[in-house]
């Protein structure tokens, strides 16, 4: 896949963030200060602005510069962690030296993505955040690049997904505004864990519909 | 949701203009990326910044002037600036005694902050404010919030920077001042995010929010309303236990405001406050009431002990001129 | 209706309490007549006492000490204070230079102070402050109400007392700057009276009040919600009609919050207003953005422009030193 | 009638107040500031407190010793015009020396009282005040007094009041909080002339019940 598919794929996640506002607004109404959704939303627009910028540059310079835009417009803590998300994926996928994204060379990319966010929010697995859906899912991914095919990797991966954010609402917190509520935030599903869930399944599902209409391997 | 807006995107840039209209010869903002700073440079101190998300003003934009802040990058409605912000802002107030950023310890403004400190190529400092004691911090690692003693801590190292105190030492003031800081608040009502456009939390007509947030965050408990005293009691009870002031000691009450509760209530709060700390033999050296550290248009208050030394009551009484705080000058 | 009170009968002595013991070095209060006064008397000046009912907190016990008022009558909430009140404040701040009573233009405020005045036996005058252009008076006898330009003219007449001017010219003063005052408010909830429970009006959601009173009378016409710009835009129509400011002049635009409106929407009222009076090539020359004369917990603000002369402005910029208004000191 | 008496027609009048609270308070709300209630009762209050400090006292001392309390404790529009009421009574029955209230001293005590109102007030008939419930009152007290017998006269101020008060409700007001409303007055009772109403109603219900319970010539 190249950088228009990678496009293509933020388009889908746009669109499905605003399918789930009312759901992610009140997940960060009930454990953390409202403005979730709006910090998400800001950040798709900020891209999908950039997109006929991105479309020429390879898919590592595009998640690059993807990150510096949202570092400097997103805020909150959603926005820093997101954004080096990008910059890690960025810099990973430089590393390898790929115009073309494949299962194998992004499973890699992501998990450096992820590794970047632990590092920046200094959290790990099971204290209440967007980890909690980005964890299992990287690992999930690592194990199958390469060993699956593609339709099954996004299955695998969209089950995880949804499994990592439903593994929240159990959860004390102990990252993120949510800590501050002890007791209090057990029962609530974490917002940035929801918001992550429902990016990965866009794409997944937009990675899937792509290999329906084409089979050209340049999908996956 | 009715709010005097044009519309929620441009709510920001427009009250910064607004502030700099009011306050011509205070304060001059600076647009992409946007921070606000002192009209008139400091040509010699270290440099200090503060900043967070909108929604809590006049902290932090309200307390620039001499005396007090340098800068303050401004963040969309209770959302933390992005590094951008902090480091461009840096280097526009920098004189070469570096910069100390004074960060409400929340994990935005805390990530963001930090990315800066690192990007910045500008000898810097971080303190984090930490002083609301609703939140038991013990088991969690994120520590306690950020909320009223902040504009006590900026106000005492303000002072302090003016003085020309080096960075090491303007850290250790706003560290000690913080350390000697305790706050609670409690909400009557929510506050309401504007592009969300509707109250961050439910509360019934006979309830209230103890221990609660500046972002209508949950606090420690939903609580029947009750009478003032008993509020005041046990805001300061929680805040007491905390500080563990000895008798005698001399502090600074400071009542707060949230945004929607009249000044009359706050000062009867003061006065509920100041008959416990009399029985406790605390002696209300010095006195802040008003809507200094808000949560938009939430109800409420939320009370702060600050204990006192002598260094710390002489930096307090220095001269401070900023659009919200002024005296001496 | 939640409200930090502990009981509805002793909520004005409570407040006035706090408000004595956060600012100690400011002002002190007496009970039965109640009237708040200077810590430490002027020596020979005329004595300027205004007062009210309560509920316009800081106005104007927040206004009292050097350079601004020497005492005020505080009234129940909404409710003019009494004679005896009057009376027993002007003896105790007399210097023999006479006393000028400031007075918002209400029947109960006039009413009283007027009966104060025939009954002490210290030379006194009054000013009526008027600047409210919601009421169009031509029609009624009563003329208009007085809002938010009170403190303007409390302020600069403050100036005029310190300087030693005589009594005659402290209203004559006064006077002059009611007269080019004025002032129009607009309300977006309604205020609830403490002993009463509720709301003092309805208001639907899509509502706004245009020209409400500071005690949430109603004032010109009830409106559907709209944009900031367009608001500001009808206040100051109404203003500007009624001051007729020639193009060039100076003026001071004070924006003034009700209660409950955050700052961070008056300062983005603020900018709006600017904009119109840059416009129409007025001077924004001095500015006062905040809550100074409150109505409870409405939310809302009004839009006070005061059209300055050089001595205006020489007055408004003297120091000053009372709990809610400080500079130069 | 004695001081005994009068005291009696102020806690009847205090009931009545509390009877008519919703209606008073909501006036006061939808016209005025929302407090003449609160004004009312405030004076009420104060008044049965001094009862057995005014008992011993001859009626013109007692209706002094009232407006001084009332001048004192009111405030607001209503409190020294009421209080000018009782202070020009106390003076109107002091000069005619009597120790007993008969129709005949105090219909010229309560018209001094009410011209004391519109002194202090500069107002007058039609301009949607407590006037417009006291002025005919006044009028048709001195009309009837000493030509009617005194269950009469009740009968005839109770009717005249009811018809002042509602008289206010479709004028302009020019005196007052309510002047500054101008149109948006009209269709509103004045909250002081009904509460004037219902004092006067409240006040001869008392003389008649009394005069019902007993033939003195000491009540009328
Ligand atoms: N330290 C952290 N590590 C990982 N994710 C975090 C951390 N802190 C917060 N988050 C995530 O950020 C989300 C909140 O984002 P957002 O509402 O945009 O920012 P803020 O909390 O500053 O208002 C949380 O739901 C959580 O998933
Ligand atoms: N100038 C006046 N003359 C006579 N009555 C008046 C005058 N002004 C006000 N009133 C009466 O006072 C009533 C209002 O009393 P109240 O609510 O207690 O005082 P305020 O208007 O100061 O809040 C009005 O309804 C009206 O009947
Ligand atoms: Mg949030
Ligand atoms: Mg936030
Ligand atoms: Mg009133
Ligand atoms: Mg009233």
């Amino acid at each position: 896949m190249k950088t228009d598919f990678v496009l293509q794929c933020i388009l889908a996640l746009q669109q499905a963030i605003e399918t789930h506002q009312a759901d992610i607004e009140s997940l960060d109404r009930e454990i953390g200060d409202g403005d979730h959704l709006i910090n998400i939303r800001r950040g798709c627009t900020v891209v999908v602005a950039m997109i006929e910028d991105l479309r020429p540059l390879p898919p590592h310079e595009a998640f690059t510069r993807i990150g510096k835009k949202l570092l400097s417009s997103i805020g909150g803590a959603s926005g820093p962690l997101i954004a080096s998300f990008f910059l890690a994926m960025g810099d990973s996928l430089r590393a390898s030296e790929q115009e073309t994204i494949t299962a194998t060379n992004f499973s890699p990319a992501f998990s450096a993505g992820v590794e970047a966010i632990c590092l920046r929010g200094k959290a790990s697995l099971g204290e209440k955040t967007m980890l909690d859906v980005l964890i299992p899912v990287a690992k999930t991914f690592a194990g199958l690049a390469g060993q699956a095919d593609t339709p099954a990797i996004c299955h695998a991966l969209r089950a995880e997904a949804l499994k990592g954010m439903l593994s929240t609402k159990d959860m004390l917190a102990t990252k993120g505004r949510a800590a501050f509520l002890g007791e209090r935030a057990i029962g609530h599903i974490d917002p940035g864990a929801k918001s992550c869930q429902v990016a990965i399944t866009a794409i997944c599902d937009t990675v899937e519909q792509a290999i329906g209409a084409s089979t050209t391997t340049a999908v996956a | 949701m009715k709010k005097f807006l044009n519309s929620t995107d441009s709510l920001i840039a427009e009250s910064v203009a607004g502030l700099v209209r009011a306050h011509p010869d205070l304060v001059t903002a600076s647009f992409e990326p946007t921070f606000v700073s002192r009209k008139t440079p400091a040509t010699a101190k270290v440099g200090l910044i503060s900043g967070g998300g909108s929604g809590h003003e006049p902290l932090h934009c309200g307390f620039i002037g001499r005396g007090m802040l340098d800068a303050a990058c401004v963040g969309q409605v209770f959302t933390s600036p992005t590094p951008d912000q902090m480091i461009a802002a840096a280097e526009a107030v920098d004189t070469g005694k570096g910069i100390l950023f004074i960060v409400k310890n929340y994990a935005g403004d805390s990530i963001n902050f930090q990315m800066a400190s690192e990007m910045l190529e500008i000898e810097n400092k971080m303190v984090m404010v930490d002083d609301d004691v609703a939140v038991e911090s013990s088991t969690f690692s994120v520590g306690r919030r950020g909320v009223a003693g902040t504009t006590i801590v900026e106000k005492i190292v303000g002072a302090a920077a003016e003085e020309g105190r080096d960075l090491t030492e303007c850290k250790a003031i706003a560290d000690h001042v913080n350390k000697h800081c305790a706050s609670m608040g409690v909400a009557l009502t929510s506050c309401i995010v504007p592009a969300a456009g509707r109250p961050t939390f439910d509360i019934a007509e006979d309830e209230i929010e103890m221990g609660v947030g500046i972002h209508g965050e949950p606090g420690r408990r939903r609580e029947k309303f009750k009478a003032a005293d008993a509020i005041v009691s046990d805001l300061l009870e929680a805040i007491l236990a905390d500080l563990k002031p000895t008798r005698g000691a001399e502090v600074l009450l400071h009542v707060n405001g949230f945004g929607a509760t009249p000044l009359i209530e706050l000062y009867l709060l003061f006065n509920s406050a100041a008959k416990i700390l009399d029985a406790r033999g605390l002696h209300i050296e010095r006195s802040l009431v008003g809507n200094y550290t808000t949560a938009l248009e939430m109800a409420g208050a939320s009370l702060t002990l600050c204990v006192l030394d002598a260094e710390m009551k002489r930096l307090w009484d220095a001269p401070v001129h900023t659009a919200a705080l002024r005296w001496g000058i």
